[in-house]
C-alpha cells in the first residue's frame, strides 16, 4: 500500500492508514444507537447529581435577579427573556462536564471509540440521552421561573418552544467542547471558553424570539424560531462528526 | 521513538506474549494495533479484534447484565441471554447478573471484563496487562481462556509482566533499545480473514 | 500635505489624541510581535546549544528513546 | 499538475520548508516596512479628512487592515487544521501553532482601534457595532484555541485537538457574523453604520490598499519566522537541527 518506510528525514510523510476490516455487525446501527441511548439514560437518571444540579442552578440563578434589580415589574419584565435564556445557556454549559467525564473515568469511553458502530452515532446517542436528562428538565421548569420574573403569560409558550429548539444546539455544540477537554484536568472552565462564542447565535435568536413574543405590538417571533430550527438541524447533522473526531483525538494519549 | 521496523504477523492459533520494561511501548503497540493512537508510520491490516486495555472498565451505576448487554450491542454482535450467562459462569461469576458493578471488587470487575472475550467471539484478542488485580485462580483462568481460544483457531497478543508460560506462546520483547529482539523461531502467521502484516516504526 | 502646519498635523482638528493613541498602540503591539518572534528564535538556539554541550559531556547519543516528546513548543 | 503534486509531497518534510524559506522572512519584512510606511504616511498626512467624522476616520487605515489580517489568520488556522487532519502534515500543525499569537494580537489591535474610532463620533469608549463585536468574538475564538493548545501536554494530540476546534470555529464564524449583524439591525439606533465606509475618493482608499498589503506582508514575515522556529523545536531531536544550530552559532 505504500513504499517501505525508510526513516531518513526528508521522506514526505504520506497518510498512513489503519485498514480496519469492520466485521459486518449483525446488529443494525439503529439498534446500537438505541442500545447506547438506553444505557446512557439509565446512567443519567441513576446519577441524580448530574440530573438535579443544573436544575437547581437555573432556579437559584433566576431567583438572584430580583434580589439584584429589585422587584419593579417593568424592569423585570424587560429583562426576563434575556435572563431566562442566558441562565438556561449557562445551566446547559455547566451540565456538559458530565457528558463524557464519567465514561472517561470508568474507562468505558475507550470501548465506545473502538467498536463497530460509527462513533458519531454513539456520540449522538450520548448527547440525546444527556439532553433528555439535563436540558429537558430546564425547559420544563422554565415557565415557573419565568413567572417569577413577571414574563407575560402569552410569551411563556414561545420561551418554552425556543428553549426546546435551542437547547439541543447548545448540547450538541457543547459536546464538541466536552470531547476536546475530556482528558484535560480541570477542563470545565476551558470548556466554557471554547464553547461560549459558538453559543452567541443561539442566544441572539432565542432571546429575541421570547422578547418579540413578550411585547404584543412588536415584530413577530416566527423568524427567530425558524432560525433556531435551522441551527438545530445543522448541528444535529454536523456536530456528532466533529464530536467523534474530537473524542478519538482526546483518547490518543 | 519507541521502536522501529517491527514486523509482526500473527496467524490463527498463535499466542504472542509481549514483554519488556515499563515504557518500552507495549501499550503503545497494542493501542496502535487497535487504531486508538495514530502516531506511527507503517501499515496495519487487522481483522475482527477485541482490545482490553488496563483502563477498560465497567459503568459502576449499571448492573453486570446491563454492562454485558450494552457491550454486546456496542460490538455489533447478536448475543442471547444464555451466552451472556454462560460467559459469566465460565469466568466464575455465575449469578452475578443483577449486582451493580460499583459493588464488585477489582478482581470481580476484571472477570466481568474478561467475560467479554467469550461472548464477543472476536478472532484476535489484544490484551493489555490482563492479569492486573487477579488472584491465583484469576491468572489460571486467563491462562485457560487464551489456551482454549488459540486451540479453536483464535489468536492473542497480550502484554504482561508476569509470564503466563503458555506452551504455544512466543515472546516478543520490546525491551531492546529502539530495535526488536528477534526470537529464534520466525513469527507464525494468523490465518485470519485479513492476515496481519505490521511493519511499524512509531 | 493636507494639514497647513505640523502642529495642525499633530492636533488633527481635535481628534489627534485618538488617532495617535491608536497608531501608538498598534505600533507597540506590532513591535511586540516582532520582538517575540525574534526572541523565540534566539532562545531556541541558546537552549539547544546548552542541550548539545550537555549531551556531548554525558556522551549519550542524541536521545530519541523514551516517551513521545512532551516539550510544549508554543506560547500564547 | 505534477509540479503541484511534488510540491505538496515535499511540503510533507519540514526540513525542506526550513531550507526553502530561509530568505522569505526578510523579503516580507522589507516589503511590509515599505508598504506600511508609505500607506501610513499617506493616510495620516496627505489623505483628505472625512466630511462627517473629521480626522478620526484615519484610524480606519489601521483598523481595516488588522481586522482583515485577523480574520484571514483564523481562516488560515482552520485550513491548516483541515490539512493536518486529512493529510497528517506536521508543517500544518506548526503553522497553526505559530499563527495563534499573531492572530490574537492582530485581533486585539483591530478591537482597540475600532473602539477608539467610535469615541469621537459617539462619545463612548465602547460601541456595540458590527466591527467591534465581530472582533471581540474573534478574540475569544483565538483565546479558546490558544488555551486548548496550552492545556494538552502531548504535542500531537494538542495539534489535532486544536485543528478540530479551529475547523468548528471556522464553520461558525459566518453564522456568528450574520446573527450579530441581524442583532445589530434590531438594536442599532443610528442608521449610520461604520462598517461600509462611504464611497471613498481614490485619495482615501489608495493608502488603505497599501496598508492592507503591508499588513499581509507583515503577517508573512512574522509567520515565516515563527514557523521556522517551530520546525526547529519540533525536530530538535533530529541530526539536521544540530547542524543548523552549529552553523548559526559558529
Amino acid at each position: 500500500m505504500s513504499e517501505v518506510a525508510n526513516t531518513s528525514d526528508n521522506t514526505a510523510s504520506r497518510s498512513t492508514s489503519v485498514v480496519v476490516v469492520v466485521q459486518p455487525s449483525d446488529v443494525s446501527i439503529g439498534k446500537q444507537f438505541i442500545g447506547q441511548l438506553i444505557r446512557d439514560l439509565k446512567i443519567g437518571f441513576r446519577s441524580r447529581g448530574d440530573f438535579i444540579n443544573p436544575l437547581l442552578f437555573y432556579a437559584l440563578a433566576v431567583m438572584l435577579f430580583p434580589f439584584g434589580l429589585g422587584t419593579d415589574a417593568t424592569i423585570l419584565k424587560n429583562i426576563a427573556p434575556g435572563v431566562m435564556w442566558v441562565l438556561a445557556l449557562l445551566s446547559v454549559l455547566m451540565s456538559l462536564d458530565t457528558l463524557f467525564q464519567r465514561d472517561y473515568m470508568e474507562g468505558t469511553l475507550e470501548q465506545q471509540v473502538l467498536h463497530g458502530a460509527p462513533l458519531s452515532t454513539l456520540v449522538l446517542a450520548k448527547v440525546l440521552a444527556h439532553w433528555i436528562t439535563t436540558a429537558l428538565p430546564l425547559v420544563l421548569v422554565s415557565p415557573v421561573l419565568a413567572v417569577m420574573l413577571y414574563l407575560p403569560g402569552h410569551a411563556i409558550p414561545v420561551l418554552v418552544l425556543s428553549l426546546l429548539l435551542g437547547t439541543p444546539v447548545l448540547s450538541l455544540l457543547g459536546s464538541i467542547g466536552a470531547a476536546l477537554t475530556v482528558s484535560v484536568r480541570g477542563g470545565g472552565l476551558l470548556l466554557a471558553l471554547l464553547v461560549l462564542p459558538l453559543y452567541i447565535p443561539v442566544l441572539i435568536f432565542g432571546a429575541s424570539a421570547t422578547a418579540a413574543a413578550a411585547n404584543l405590538d412588536g415584530p413577530g417571533y416566527a423568524g427567530q424560531l425558524l432560525w433556531l430550527s435551522v441551527f438545530m438541524v445543522l448541528s444535529i447533522t454536523l456536530a456528532p462528526f466533529a464530536g467523534a473526531a474530537a473524542l478519538r483525538i482526546s483518547l490518543e494519549q | 521513538m519507541l521502536f522501529e521496523n517491527l514486523s509482526l504477523e500473527i496467524r490463527s492459533g498463535d499466542a504472542v506474549e509481549l514483554s519488556g520494561p515499563n515504557g518500552s511501548g507495549k501499550t503503545t503497540l497494542l493501542r496502535c494495533l487497535a487504531g486508538l493512537s495514530p502516531d506511527y508510520k507503517g501499515d496495519i491490516q487487522i481483522g475482527d479484534f477485541i482490545y482490553l486495555g488496563h483502563s477498560s472498565g465497567l459503568s459502576g451505576l449499571l448492573s453486570v447484565r446491563e454492562n454485558q448487554r450494552w457491550y454486546a450491542s456496542l460490538s455489533g454482535k447478536m448475543v442471547s441471554e444464555e451466552d451472556l450467562d454462560d460467559a459469566l459462569s465460565r469466568v466464575g461469576l455465575a449469578g452475578y447478573q443483577g449486582i451493580a458493578c460499583a459493588q464488585l471488587s477489582a478482581g470481580e470487575k476484571r472477570r466481568v471484563i474478561l467475560s467479554r472475550l467469550l461472548y464477543s467471539n472476536a478472532a484476535l484478542w489484544l490484551l493489555d496487562e490482563p492479569l492486573t488485580a487477579l488472584d491465583k485462580e484469576g491468572v489460571a483462568l486467563v491462562h485457560d481462556l487464551i489456551a482454549s481460544h488459540c486451540k479453536s483457531q483464535g489468536a492473542a497478543l497480550y502484554a504482561t509482566h508476569q509470564s503466563l508460560a503458555l506452551d504455544a506462546a512466543q515472546a516478543l520483547d520490546l525491551g531492546e533499545y529502539g530495535a526488536i529482539s528477534k526470537t529464534e523461531r520466525p513469527y507464525s502467521h494468523i490465518a485470519n480473514p485479513e492476515h496481519n502484516e505490521f511493519p511499524v516504526d512509531v | 500635505m493636507f494639514f497647513d502646519s505640523f502642529s495642525a498635523f499633530l492636533e488633527m482638528g481635535g481628534h489627534g489624541f485618538y488617532v495617535w493613541l491608536s497608531f501608538g498602540l498598534t505600533g507597540l503591539l506590532i513591535i511586540g510581535n516582532v520582538v517575540h518572534v525574534r526572541m523565540a528564535r534566539r532562545n531556541f538556539f541558546r537552549e539547544h546549544a546548552q542541550r548539545q554541550t550537555r549531551r556531548k559531556r554525558s556522551g549519550t547519543v542524541p536521545s530519541n528513546s523514551g516517551q513521545n516528546q512532551q516539550h510544549k513548543a508554543t506560547e500564547l | 499538475m505534477g509540479v503541484l503534486k511534488t510540491l505538496w509531497h515535499k511540503l510533507g518534510s519540514p526540513r525542506w520548508f526550513y531550507d526553502m524559506s530561509r530568505s522569505w522572512s526578510m523579503i516580507f519584512g522589507i516589503l511590509a516596512v515599505l508598504l506600511l510606511g508609505a500607506g501610513t504616511l499617506w493616510g495620516l498626512a496627505y489623505a483628505p479628512a472625512d466630511y462627517q467624522q473629521g480626522n478620526s476616520f484615519r484610524i480606519m487605515y489601521l483598523h481595516v487592515p488588522t481586522a482583515l489580517v485577523a480574520q484571514s489568520s483564523y481562516l488560515m488556522m482552520g485550513i491548516a487544521g483541515v490539512v493536518l487532519l486529512v493529510w497528517r502534515m506536521k508543517l500544518a500543525d506548526v503553522l497553526a501553532a505559530a499563527i495563534v499569537p499573531i492572530g490574537f494580537s492582530m485581533t486585539l489591535i483591530a478591537l482597540f482601534t475600532g473602539a477608539i474610532w467610535g469615541k469621537p463620533t459617539w462619545g463612548t469608549w465602547w460601541v456595540w457595532d458590527a466591527r467591534t463585536t465581530s472582533m471581540l468574538v474573534l478574540l475569544f475564538l483565538f483565546i479558546g484555541v490558544g488555551a486548548l493548545r496550552d492545556a494538552i501536554t502531548n504535542l500531537e494530540t494538542a495539534g489535532r485537538a486544536c485543528a478540530v476546534l479551529a475547523i468548528v470555529g471556522m464553520i461558525n464564524i459566518p453564522i456568528i457574523k450574520y446573527s450579530v449583524d441581524w442583532w445589530l439591525t434590531l438594536h442599532q439606533t443610528s442608521s449610520f453604520s461604520l462598517v461600509e465606509a462611504p464611497t471613498m475618493p481614490s485619495s482615501m482608499w489608495a493608502p488603505l490598499l497599501l496598508n492592507v498589503l503591508g499588513m499581509y506582508c507583515f503577517l508573512g514575515a512574522v509567520l515565516t519566522s515563527a514557523v521556522r522556529t517551530g520546525i526547529l523545536k519540533r525536530e530538535q531531536n533530529t541530526a539536521w537541527v544540530n547542524e543548523v544550530v552549529e552553523q548559526e552559532l559558529a
